[in-house]
């Protein structure tokens, strides 16, 4: 495996306070800022990058542009009304907030979701998880110009948004995983036109396998690229594909298994070479496995029983004293809830702990060190940052 | 869970446990021995993981609380250290240098909590907001919507009537 | 509460190649001054009609996400909507586009840079507010780091309701557009430039950290 | 790289001779029949209770006196009125509707050049969506205010009919406080019956103090964000 040896003969030297010495003054450095109205960015972002010729020597991650302050606006609404705005804090793929706050608060007042409930949320975050792949796979491509991939997957997530609104009533935040359950059950027919839509999904990836897999200068620009080393995955607490294409099999479905995975079969994808490649590909993989849980799930739902436990009045609903952290395996990593209650009808602090705060801050100012300005954006995509999540 | 705790009680004076899960415990630690229980977690115990590092303000008690999130991958436990200390002049050792990655939650305690973590690098730089000049804005003290409406404009036009009260007025307009 | 310049912002003295010390103010130099004028249409009105039905069938978009909305853009962007059938095209710089289209709320720091890439667009130029947040302020009515109403900061020919609206809602509020500019009603830019103290005071008023130029074109 | 890197991308040209996927007339298509749009408000079946306005986290809803609708005992007059400015679509404002009849239709689109024009009152501003038969509607096996009622439990007739004890046994505590909460603060009833303000939607708290903690309502229209109302925030210290 390629291990990152860093080339340091262009890099400037420490001062004593262990920042870099750049005397911008002296025409050597240049200073390049990326995003955050960039065509090259994931969102709303962006990276201050010092350069010295086309090789970058520092990249600092600017964020912000997004922030709403969730985290106080939840601490001043009541537990049910805290459940629409949660989905907002990652716009991709909102369902894992739904599901993080909802488990998180099922846990502290000890409601029990109903076993249909159980499996209508992993089917719908195992929909959200493709949604957020594809989502990546076109914006990987096109960080290397290969646009037609992001034409593909757009329309292959766009039959699933489709499947999406039939299921919940809405495209993009469905609003559906309620605390105690869900909203609804599956509406008459479903199945089949899922089925119509996997397999569009899987004749698409084949054709993104042929064309962005087997693509020369893909491959050229990719292999060997934006290494993440083995040891930095504790240091910086990387989670999700990012870890497994360092062949680190983290996955919370498999290392602490929630609501039914147990009685799924699957194995997390793992790949070996961590480089921009093997992470694209390990997603790739990811990306039909859920193909294929979704058609697990499908065929062990049950279909009839209770959506939503018996719940107290949702208006004066108060919670006691306690706290409690909830995580899942979102599409970007490990996707945690820290939820703190003080008996009242109000949460007393809720921190998102987002897979994208630690990816896009201290392991992208480490990584993008030595790097060429055009691979950049490469580089940044293919850590699957969502910058909402970042800043809340 | 408990086992662990037990064996952390022979080191560190350590609070009673609380156990949330059977995977999951909350314990509080005294600020001066944060940074032994942290190493001896990440490196006798297997907690390599921080999860997350966050604060929450106990404004009525006039105490933050820092919790320290670690996570142990074989075993699949998570414990959270909880540290208490006061509100005024808020400052906490920072543990930058255990995981580089807590640097990044410490700017932002520094500028959302307005907890201070000496020796933290970029600490003074502005993390998520521009300009801020307020309190810290996820301090309890601090009224979002008396903010928002000092600073923005609602549109005009609205106004609702309480149902129990428009009733009164309606039927018993002289107070009967 | 006055906030210091950044450095780079700073009045400096720079050595040039030839070794001639001079100073640099970057906030002056760098930029026109020339605040922005209203424009009035052709004298013919035939002629001005013709010039805002060209206008109506060329709107390109700037590609700038601003907030959540700009996630139901790239399903517009794609064959499954194709907006391009529709004369609707996507920018990825200011210069190039002439319509705005902020995508839900905006935060005070984004505020920042949506007017300038908002001044920095070529006139005859449009903003298209979408979703609730940008009429009213939408689920973020409380939240400190969001701004309430669009239309204080910066002229909106359109609103499109939604939360966030569907891909369908946005191509019926381009539509519309296309009607106010063909009309001549979509008249943002003019009175951006009439009421430009009014919007340029709003936007003090929120963006403490003003280290830009008062209009940078 | 092999030379099957070089060819396989050509392979995207197939899809020249593929069906077009673009929608031919996306400004006419139908959301799905769940789709949660614009609210429509049975005018008619509407009390006036207001638990819509208390639930919105947005605070998007306004109770207001509507021409043509008098108030009286059962109907406080009012109707809700939206704010599109604010409203965010999560439909629990139907889910908490006592008399269902707030609903959603399925329509979507909405434009307009004046933002002042977003407010409306559904069932009593004529919109174009009025009537329409898809949408969101509230599961009727699901509700999110209390659950059913509690029944109370009587002397079987046999036992009634030789002896004087009181037939009906009443509530226990545990009862009391479920029965209580169910109640939404409305404060309707408590408007009409004005000899017996006292024994109002606040009571459970009082009565039942060491249980009260647990879930019984707090005095009328706790939980609600109202918009225009003077405000309190939980985070008052």
């Amino acid at each position: 495996m390629a291990l990152y040896t860093p080339d340091r003969s262009q890099y400037p030297a420490k001062k004593a306070d262990g920042t870099l010495d750049i005397d911008l003054a002296s025409g050597k450095y240049l200073k390049l800022w990326q995003g955050p109205n960039h065509p090259g960015i994931t969102g709303n972002m962006s990276v201050e990058l010092t350069v010295c010729g086309d090789e970058v020597v520092e990249g600092k991650t600017h964020v912000g542009y997004l922030h709403r302050g969730f985290e106080k606006l939840m601490e001043r609404r009541s537990f049910i009304q805290c459940f629409p705005i949660v989905c907002r804090i990652c716009v991709p793929e909102p369902d894992f907030n739904e599901y993080c706050y909802a488990a998180a608060v099922e846990d502290l007042s000890g409601i029990q979701s109903p076993e249909r409930a159980n499996w209508m949320r992993a089917l719908i975050l195992e929909m959200g998880r493709i949604n957020s792949y594809l989502m990546y796979l076109g914006g990987q491509a096109g960080a290397l110009g290969l646009g037609v991939i992001g034409q593909w997957t757009t329309y292959a997530r766009d039959l699933m948004l489709d499947r999406f609104e039939e299921m919940t009533g809405a495209r993009i935040y469905h609003m559906f995983i309620l605390p105690g359950g869900v909203r609804d059950g599956l509406p008459d027919g479903f199945d089949q036109r899922m089925e119509e839509t996997l397999r569009e999904i899987e004749s698409t990836m084949k054709d993104v396998h042929d064309v962005m897999f087997h693509n020369a200068v893909f491959k050229k620009r990719t292999v060997g690229q934006g290494v993440i080393d083995p040891a930095w995955l504790d240091q910086y607490g990387v989670t999700g594909p990012n870890a497994r294409a360092a062949g680190v099999a983290k996955d919370v479905r498999r290392d602490q298994p929630y609501l039914v995975y147990r009685e799924l079969e699957f194995e997390p994808v793992i790949g070996h070479d961590s480089d921009i490649y093997t992470r694209s590909d390990v997603r790739r993989r990811d990306l039909l496995m859920s193909v294929d849980l979704i058609r697990q799930i499908l065929a062990k739902m049950p279909r009839s029983g209770p959506l939503i436990a018996d719940m107290p009045s949702m208006l004066h609903w108060k919670i006691p004293r306690g706290e409690t952290y909830v995580r899942g395996e979102c599409s970007r990593g490990e996707y945690g809830y820290y939820l703190v209650t003080d008996g009242s009808g109000f949460p007393r602090r809720v921190n998102v702990r987002g897979p994208s705060y630690t990816h896009a801050m201290a392991l992208l100012e480490r990584m993008i060190v030595n790097i060429n300005i055009s691979d950049v954006a490469a580089l940044m995509v293919s850590l699957h940052t969502y910058p909402p999540e970042i800043e809340r | 869970m408990r086992a662990l705790h037990i064996r952390l009680q022979h080191l560190f004076p350590l609070g009673e446990l609380t156990e949330q899960r059977p995977d999951l415990g909350f314990v509080t630690v005294p600020a001066a021995y944060l940074r032994p229980t942290l190493l001896h977690l990440r490196d006798r115990e297997g907690y390599t993981h921080l999860v997350l590092l966050t604060a929450v303000d106990w404004l009525e008690e006039d105490l933050f609380q820092l919790t320290y999130l670690l996570s142990n991958r074989s075993t699949g436990c998570d414990i959270g250290l909880r540290v208490k200390f006061p509100r005024q002049a808020a400052h906490m050792e920072s543990i930058h240098d255990l995981w580089p990655t807590a640097a990044t939650y410490q700017r932002e305690l520094r500028e959302m909590f307005g907890i201070d973590f000496p020796g933290s690098p970029r600490l003074h730089e502005e993390f998520i907001l521009e300009g801020w000049n307020d309190i810290p804005p996820y301090r309890r003290d601090f009224d979002t919507l008396k903010y928002a409406r000092a600073n923005y404009n609602d549109r005009p036009g609205r106004e609702t009537h309480d149902p129990e009260q428009h009733m009164k007025q309606q039927l018993y307009p002289d107070g009967a | 509460m006055e906030q210091e310049l950044k450095p780079e912002l700073q009045i400096r003295k720079v050595k040039g190649p030839d070794g001639v010390e001079f100073e640099v103010e970057p906030l002056r130099d760098y930029y026109c001054e020339a605040l922005p004028t209203v424009q009035h249409g052709a004298y013919i009105q035939i002629v001005e009609d013709f010039f805002n039905w060209a206008r109506s069938h060329s709107l390109w978009i700037l590609g700038f996400g601003t907030g959540c909305g700009a996630i139901e853009m790239r399903p517009l962007m794609t064959p499954r909507f194709d907006a391009y059938r529709y004369g609707i095209q996507w920018r990825p710089t200011p210069r190039q586009a002439n319509l705005l289209v902020i995508s839900g709320y905006l935060s005070v720091k984004t505020l920042k840079r949506a007017i300038r890439a908002y001044e920095q667009m070529q006139s005859p130029k449009y903003v298209v507010g979408l979703g609730s947040c940008t009429i009213n302020g939408g689920m973020y009515w409380d939240s400190y780091n969001t701004i309430k109403r669009l239309d204080d900061y910066m002229p909106v020919d359109l609103y499109i309701v939604g939360c966030m609206p569907r891909p369908e809602a946005l191509l019926a509020g381009f539509e519309d557009l296309k009607k106010l500019i063909r009309a001549g009603k979509a008249e943002g830019a003019n009175q951006y430039a009439e009421k430009f103290d009014w919007y340029k005071s709003n936007q003090k008023r929120v963006i403490h950290d003003w280290d830009m130029p008062d209009y940078s074109w | 790289m092999s030379v099957r890197d070089v060819l396989s991308p050509f392979t995207a040209w197939k899809n020249l001779f593929r069906d077009p996927v673009s929608i031919p007339d996306p400004l006419n298509r139908a959301a799905a029949p769940r789709y949660r749009g614009f609210h429509q408000n049975d005018v008619e079946k509407c009390i006036g209770c207001g638990t819509c306005e208390t639930i919105c986290q947005n605070g998007a809803i306004d109770m207001v006196p509507v021409e043509g609708i008098e108030t009286k005992s059962g109907d406080s007059g009012l109707r809700p009125r939206i704010d599109y400015g604010r409203c965010c679509w999560c439909a629990l404002c139907v889910d908490v509707c006592m008399t269902k009849s707030l609903t959603m239709s399925n329509a979507y689109t909405w434009v307009e050049n004046d933002p002042d024009l977003f407010c409306f009152t559904p069932g009593v501003d004529k919109k174009h969506w009025d009537n329409a038969e898809l949408g969101y509607h509230c599961p009727t096996d699901r509700r999110i205010t209390g659950q059913v009622r509690a029944h109370m439990r009587e002397l079987e007739p046999e036992t009634r009919i030789d002896s004087f004890v009181e037939i009906v046994q009443g509530y226990s505590v545990e009862e009391a406080i479920l029965e209580a909460d169910r109640c939404v603060a409305c404060g309707l009833p408590c408007a009409t019956a004005i000899t017996s303000a006292a024994w109002n939607c606040s009571t459970p708290a009082t009565r039942f103090p060491a249980s009260a903690a647990a879930s019984a309502p707090t005095s009328a229209r706790t939980p609600a964000l109202p918009a225009t109302k003077a405000t309190r925030s939980p985070s008052a210290g």
